[in-house]
């Protein structure tokens, strides 16, 4: 008992430590890429606790109730992640608990942003769930052939799986790691998939309204939204890791990766988003399924 | 008593009445009324009984016969007659001309429900046929001289067909009587092609009347053109005479091969039927087509020809008679008071004569074979029956029932659809229509809520049907 | 000016100084030296400003150029909708004096009557080297807790208003066609 | 007292009703819902140990066979738990005489129908429910008539396909009873139970709102009176379910059609059947997703979630199984609970268009609640029933390796989140509209029965145990293994989760962020009013209020698609070309061409007869 708190406390910890980090080190690796120098990378610790300390407005209950529910979900989908030995709730960590208890913090957010009464808000929040539905389906279909070739669903169980076995799934299953990366980058919101945000077009879209500690908070759960996101892909593909700092470093290299390719892209709009997921992730992800299900059968 | 009297009677008032015309209204009142209380009374006792008139033993003279399905059928019509010959005249705007007419109909339809001769019975076919030509042209526009015409050409071809095939069955067998040619076909004394050339002749000859298809063009012009008492006479009442007599005609005297045909003309006559009555925009002429389809259903299980198929047969045609005696005047109810029977002029009019609006209700519903009401059984008996049939019968069956269904509700929610035409005067229900009507449905709902020994009785029916008539013929002959 | 802050403070206004966010009311041409000041060649970023989408999130109200009564009434409303600690910069000369069109009857002449500028930027327009350097100014201003206009305008709200009303007139009619 | 006695007097109280409410509406209500709640209380509590059967004979081969067995009283606690909290939650609501008698009329058949242990029993009190429930639709709205038309088709196809079935298997197997049919169709012929399975399915698929038998639903459900629609999509439906149920784990499908080639442990049947639901799942959520009526969006989602069930149970197997009859469970929870929060909204309003309202949710909290709980359990978030339901179902996916199934699942599971977003930001969140501004909470009496609802939804989301073993049950009852559960946790062929502790992991990290949120300085209350716009003022909160069309960009993916509302209009259409052709040939002007077309078919006849 005292050993799960403790292991949850750090993990929290290490979460917004380390994510809050690397998005530093994000707008450092694009300013570069852009020539330019770039802040430090404890800036986005400033950001965050900057609008901690200013002064906001509320627009009513749900406003306010929304953004709790949103980092509080989250905060809760953080602890069901395994992040190398350091595992919260062995065996319990099922991936579709995961993925829906995320989508608490994202139905939260969403309330929270159309209750503030913005129709720029609703427009993102509209976008959103749009774009939800394409990459999250690729996605899971990767998934159901991981699940099956694997006969579980706990990501810890299966880091370790993938680490006994001696192969990665990213080499057991090459075109699903693809469709599942893809899928990544529309889950981070990373260009070309971050229509929703789109600060020029939609004074961007959900966050419209917040100010001070709403975005601070807002800041903080997608923090921690990108620790499970990424942390999901890590355990699923790349074998989570042997030690902490195994899977530390994975994070960082994934993490890299989608910064990089994010950085030299354009926007698509959200239909052609749905439309691109939902013609080659998603035929790949069923070749990828079938090729598990009915060639590759079940691990002996 | 004997039943002749059903036909006498009649048939002796009418003879006065061409020569006491003043009278002829009333004298029409009465014969229905003798009739109808007569048919009650046949129906009180029970079992196969031959009556020989003139005094001649049946092979060889003409006898009438009453069987356990005519115990049924008979009272039937006569009282749907008597229905509505009251209908007619509570207007007071009947005309006398036609009393005689409908009269000698009378006589002839229970002439061709009693009679087991098959020489007799085209006498009475042709009587009812001239009366039913006439009945066809009493409608005020000339469009129903047309459709009369149309009527007696198809009727006298018929009519031919059938005198045919009774002209050859007699040179093979010998006899008329229809028990006793029953008798000699289920012996197997009688050449198998003579056989089917005589039953073709009359599935023809007496389809044209039962409104089988391709014999039944004349339907829907008469029963859209012709007046409204005609066409509740012609609807209703005939068709429980006609049906009744081509199925025990063909029953005893048929081919057996020619059975198949029946089932695919009947099974034709559902489909045909129903798909029109779908695309008809008019009250009236869906019913027509929807009278179509009904007896292409009742005709149908004669060519299954089991004891169940027979009894389903005989609930259909009685379910037919009643509901469609409700339909049809609630249709001429509407043409009258508001101009018109297509569907915009009947919105609202359930709601604005509450009692009219429930007994078309239970009426179409029990058409179209609900559960709770009489056609639900005879539905039910049917479609079970047809299984002794190939598999597509009961298939074809039950698409044309979902199609029934669909537009007898398109006319049940236009009937309580809100109404957004001109305002219109509060319809006032003619007492007699009111309490026909409501006790007709009664009878609807009663005989579909009841149990299963009141429905014995048509089951009775179903196998005097398949087996009194032979039975009869056996100790006819046995009695030679 | 009382300069005295306690502890929290001065941990608040060190990372306000270091994160700023702005918002650009690009009402003149002015706002044509932004996007060199942010690009490649200047990095603004480095020192933690950058651009945001809405006044809700912003720190800085940057107003680019000249206003006229039309605008200032919508530069005021964006202002009042930031939150505080809230910073406003006047860039180039037309929020100074007026610049070239200082003679016309819409053309609001100095911007700090009606809202309180923490930061001029003179020029017509400033380079971004001005810019940058008086982004400098300004941050040092807030580490060291000078920047309050914003609590200027909440202590004398009633002259700014008076002002405001003053230069645009009392709006009666409330609609989308008459504000 | 039986279940017999029950029924008859459920029976009897329509035409007393009737005659009540031509006296007082309020009694006749206020009894309903009295004998209603008592139903579902009596049922409730004494159905549930013991078993019996009741037998009426209506002819002599055929009887009424009513019985408990935890099926039937699974099926009937939920059925019985919908309509006795709408027929509490209908008491504000227009009250007529002729409403009251349908009202009680369905439910009398309802409760005959779930408590049938034979195909006719059945089929002959679900005919009582559906076309007294037709009536009913048909009471209060303009629209409806041309609507209700649709589902007369579809229900007389179900009807007609199940009278088949019937009378097929009393000709082939000789019973119609559930137990006998079971054992006797395991030694017939494949025709013959492929014969019956099918047209038996083709009754759940109209019955449920399955595709391609679907587009009755969106009609019916917008249109029927607003207390009903809970009914309709919450326990009507579900009588569907509970055939389905008979026919793929009473009536051993899996066993008897394993002779036919089988995908991934599933007979080609079934899969047939479980494919049909995955496609209304897709269907049902692309629509629904379109409509911008708050009524017809929730009717396209009972179409999905219809499909959901159908899919569950025709997979079969321990873990859909359980996770169908769960999901019954909750879908009845959860759209009666969302009909009525849109009912409570129409009764406020008077409209359920989305557009024409907005930001109601401080005027209406405690509808607001219960919708927000529904549409969560719909989602499948975790701390609701919604979710248990999902997890099994996937399992059970993933078990069998699925994928083309399990798309259909997950679009549906993701979809939803469109959907049931869309009423929540239209109705309760936004802008408020000036006319809206001083509207009040429902009255008590509807709030209490939504209330009730959204508690038990969260109560098996956050001890699904208690329901599982109930599942467990029935299950167990028809030879289907049970799913392991303890007290919190399920454990499952791919894992486990624990309820319990997902609850209060996602409680901690709400008082987490509560006490950073505390911690920080308090936020200003402005007015929604008071809103980012540009710079632009602002005065018209209808400008402001984003919900018509909310969708826009994915709405245009799905534009150019065959619309399936379509299809049964235009098979009128084709039918009645087909009588125009008809008549042409077979009623033609001319009487010589009768005669011509008689002689023909005799000649013709004679030829084949010969």
């Amino acid at each position: 008992m005292i050993i799960t708190i403790l292991s949850a406390i750090a993990l929290l910890i290490l979460a917004f430590a380390y994510t809050v980090t690397l998005e530093g080190i994000a707008r450092k690796i694009e300013a570069r890429i852009h020539r330019r120098c770039g802040p430090p990378f404890w800036q986005n610790f400033i950001d965050i606790f900057k609008s901690l300390t200013k002064h906001s407005i509320s627009h009513g209950f749900i406003f306010d109730f929304g953004v709790l529910m949103a980092l509080g979900g989250t905060i809760a989908t953080v602890l069901f992640i395994p992040a190398g030995n350091l595992v919260v709730f062995p065996g319990l960590d099922n991936v579709f608990v995961i993925i829906y208890l995320l989508a608490i913090g994202l139905l939260g957010m969403a309330m929270s942003a159309v209750g503030s009464g913005n129709p720029n808000a609703s427009i993102g929040i509209g976008r959103a769930l749009t774009q939800m539905l394409g990459y999250e389906l690729p996605f899971m279909i990767v998934l159901l052939g991981v699940f099956f070739h694997f006969r579980t669903s706990s990501l810890s169980e299966l880091a370790v799986l993938q680490n006994s076995g001696g192969t990665y799934n990213v080499l057991i299953m090459p075109i699903g790691a693809v469709v599942g990366f893809v899928s990544l980058m529309g889950m981070l919101g990373k260009k070309p998939f971050d229509t929703f945000i789109a600060p020029a077009e939609i004074a961007s879209g959900p966050l419209v309204e917040y100010s001070g500690k709403y975005l601070g908070l807002l800041m903080t759960q997608h923090a921690f939204g990108t620790f499970i996101e990424i942390g999901l892909f890590v355990n699923l593909f790349l074998g989570g890791g042997k030690t902490i700092w195994e899977f530390l470093l994975k994070f960082f290299l994934v993490y890299f990766l989608a910064v990089i390719i994010s950085s030299i892209m354009p926007r698509f709009r959200v239909e052609q988003a749905v439309k691109f997921y939902w013609k080659w992730p998603l035929i790949l992800s069923f070749i990828q399924v079938v090729i598990v299900v009915f060639i590759m059968g079940r691990r002996v | 008593m004997n039943p002749v009297w059903l036909i006498a009677v009649p048939l002796a008032l009418a003879f006065i009445s061409t020569f006491a015309n003043k009278i002829s209204n009333w004298l029409l009142i009465l014969s229905a009324i003798f009739n109808a209380v007569a048919g009650i009374f046949l129906s009180f006792s029970s079992g196969t009984v031959s009556y020989s008139i003139g005094g001649w033993r049946p092979p060889f003279g003409i006898d009438l016969i009453v069987t356990d399905a005519t115990r049924i059928l008979l009272p039937v019509a006569n009282i749907l007659f008597f229905f509505a010959v009251i209908i007619h005249f509570s207007k007071k705007r009947a005309s006398e001309k036609f009393s005689v007419v409908y009269t000698i109909s009378l006589a002839s339809l229970n002439g061709i429900l009693l009679t087991n001769d098959l020489f007799n019975l085209f006498v009475f076919l042709e009587i009812a046929g001239v009366a039913a030509y006439l009945l066809a042209m009493t409608g005020k526009k000339g469009e129903s001289k047309v459709a009369a015409f149309k009527y007696l050409l198809l009727g006298s071809v018929g009519s031919l067909l059938y005198l045919l095939g009774v002209a050859v069955l007699y040179a093979a067998a010998g006899t008329l009587n229809i028990s006793a040619i029953a008798t000699k076909v289920s012996d197997g004394l009688l050449n198998g092609d003579v056989m089917l050339v005589s039953s073709l002749l009359m599935i023809a000859g007496l389809g044209v009347e039962s409104k089988l298809v391709p014999f039944n063009g004349w339907v829907p012009g008469v029963f859209t053109k012709s007046s409204n008492m005609a066409t509740l006479v012609l609807a209703s009442v005939y068709p429980v005479a006609m049906i009744s007599t081509f199925s025990r005609v063909i029953l005893a005297v048929g081919d057996r091969r020619a059975l198949d045909l029946v089932i695919v003309l009947g099974v034709a006559t559902v489909l045909i039927g129903e798909v029109i009555a779908f695309k008809q925009r008019n009250l009236r002429s869906t019913l027509a087509y929807s009278s179509i389809a009904q007896s292409g259903l009742a005709i149908f299980l004669v060519g299954i020809g089991t004891v169940e198929a027979l009894t389903a047969s005989v609930m259909l045609i009685i379910n037919n008679a009643l509901a469609k005696f409700v339909l049809f005047s609630v249709d001429s109810y509407t043409t009258e008071e508001l101009g018109a029977d297509d569907l915009e002029s009947l919105y609202g009019l359930g709601r604005m004569a509450p009692v009219v609006g429930l007994i078309f209700t239970v009426s179409a519903l029990s058409i179209s074979g609900m559960p709770l009401f009489f056609g639900f059984r005879a539905k039910l008996l049917a479609i079970s029956s047809s299984f002794e049939s190939l598999l597509v019968v009961p298939i074809v069956i039950l698409l044309a029932a979902v199609i029934e269904i669909t537009y007898y509700f398109r006319w049940i929610f236009a009937l309580y659809r809100p109404y957004q035409g001109e305002e219109r005067a509060r319809l006032s229900l003619p007492l007699e229509l009111m309490a026909i009507g409501v006790v007709l449905a009664a009878i609807l709902v009663f005989l579909g809520s009841s149990s299963y020994e009141t429905l014995m009785t048509f089951s009775k029916a179903g196998n005097a049907m398949v087996d009194a008539i032979i039975t009869l013929g056996k100790n006819l002959i046995g009695g030679v | 000016m009382n300069n005295e802050q306690t502890a929290w403070e001065r941990v608040a206004n060190m990372l306000r100084a270091r994160s700023l966010w702005m918002l650009y009311y690009c009402t003149g041409c002015g706002a044509i030296e932004l996007p060199p000041t942010m690009t490649a060649r200047f990095d603004m970023e480095r020192f933690g400003i950058g651009p945001m989408a809405t006044p809700r999130q912003a720190d800085i109200l940057l107003v680019t150029g000249y206003l006229s009564t039309k605008t200032l009434r919508r530069v005021i409303y964006s202002y009042e909708q930031m939150q505080a600690p809230k910073y406003i910069v006047g860039f180039g000369s037309c929020t100074i004096n007026g610049g070239i069109y200082y003679d016309s009857y819409a053309t609001i002449n100095r911007l700090d009557l009606y809202v309180p500028v923490d930061l001029y930027l003179a020029g017509c327009m400033p380079r971004p080297e001005a810019i940058v350097n008086g982004f400098k100014n300004l941050m040092d201003k807030i580490d060291q807790g000078e920047a309050t206009g914003w609590k200027d305008y909440e202590a004398n709200y009633e002259w700014y208003r008076k002002n405001q009303i003053d230069a645009l007139g009392e709006v009666y009619i409330h609609d989308e066609f008459h504000e | 007292m039986s279940i017999l006695t029950l029924l008859v007097a459920s029976l009897l109280a329509a035409p007393i009703l009737y005659l009540l409410a031509k006296f007082n509406t309020k009694i006749a209500y206020g009894a309903y819902a009295a004998l209603q709640v008592f139903s579902f209380i009596y049922v409730f509590f004494t159905g549930r140990s013991n078993v019996s059967y009741e037998v009426i004979g209506i002819t002599e081969r055929l009887n009424f066979n009513f019985g408990i067995t935890p099926t039937n009283w699974f099926f009937a606690s939920i059925v019985l738990l919908i309509i006795s909290m709408s027929a509490i939650f209908m008491f504000p609501l227009k009250k007529s005489p002729v409403k009251i008698f349908l009202l009680a009329l369905v439910s009398a058949g309802t409760l005959g129908a779930v408590f049938s242990q034979d195909f006719l029993t059945l089929m002959i009190f679900w005919e009582i429910s559906t076309w007294a429930s037709l009536i009913l639709i048909i009471q209060d709205k303009e629209k409806s008539p041309r609507e209700a038309i649709k589902y007369v088709t579809i229900a007389s196809i179900g009807t007609y396909s199940m009278l088949f079935a019937i009378f097929y298997m009393l000709d082939k197997l000789g019973s119609i009873d559930f137990s006998t049919v079971a054992t006797r169709i395991e030694s017939a012929t494949v025709e013959v139970q492929l014969v019956i399975l099918i047209s038996l399915g083709v009754m759940v698929l109209a019955k449920m709102g399955v595709f391609p038998l679907h587009i009755w639903l969106r009609g019916s459900h917008s249109s029927a009176p607003d207390e009903f629609s809970p009914i309709l999509s919450g326990a009507l439906t579900k009588i569907g379910a509970f055939l389905l149920f008979t026919i793929t784990a009473a009536l051993p499908s899996f066993r008897i059609f394993s002779q036919l080639p089988v995908f991934n442990g599933i007979p080609m049947v079934n899969y047939t059947f479980a494919l049909l639901g995955g496609i209304s799942i897709v269907v049902g959520t692309v629509m629904a997703i379109r409509m911008e009526d708050a009524k017809e969006l929730i009717a396209f989602s009972t179409v999905s979630n219809s499909g959901y069930i159908v899919m569950a149970l025709s997979i079969g197997g321990t873990y859909a199984t359980a996770g169908g009859l769960m999901h019954v469970l909750n879908h009845a929870m959860a759209s009666a609970a969302m009909f009525m929060a849109i009912a409570a909204v129409a009764y406020r309003t008077g409209t359920t268009k989305m557009h024409e309202m907005g930001g109601l949710i401080l005027k209406m909290p405690v509808t607001f609640a219960t919708y927000l709980v529904a549409i969560i359990s719909v989602a499948g978030i975790p701390p609701t029933s919604g979710f248990v339901s999902k997890w099994l179902i996937y399992q059970q996916l993933v078990q069998n390796g699925l994928p083309f199934l399990a798309f259909a699942a997950f679009f549906g599971s993701i979809g939803s989140f469109m959907y049931v977003f869309k009423p929540l930001a239209g109705i309760f969140l936004g802008q408020l509209k000036p006319q809206h501004r001083n509207l009040k909470e429902v009255p008590l009496v509807m709030v209490v029965p939504m209330a009730i609802l959204t508690l038990l939804t969260v109560f098996w989301g956050m001890l699904p145990s208690n329901a599982i073993k109930t599942i467990n049950a029935v299950t167990a009852s028809v030879g289907i293994n049970a799913v392991e559960v303890t007290f919190s946790r399920i454990v499952a062929l791919t894992g486990e989760w624990d309820s319990i502790l997902v609850t209060t992991v996602f409680a901690i990290g709400f008082f987490i962020s509560l006490f950073i949120f505390m911690r920080a300085k308090k936020a200003r209350q402005v007015d929604l009013m008071d809103n980012y716009t540009a710079g632009d003022f602002l005065y018209t909160s209808e400008l402001y209020h984003f919900s018509y069309r909310m969708y826009r960009p994915f709405d245009r993916l799905f534009e150019k698609w065959p619309s399936m509302e379509d299809w049964l209009s235009s098979l009128s259409d084709k039918i009645k070309e087909l009588g125009a052709l008809l008549k042409a040939i077979f009623y033609p002007a001319n009487p010589q061409l009768y005669i011509g077309l008689a002689m023909v078919a005799i000649i013709g006849t004679f030829w084949w007869l010969r």
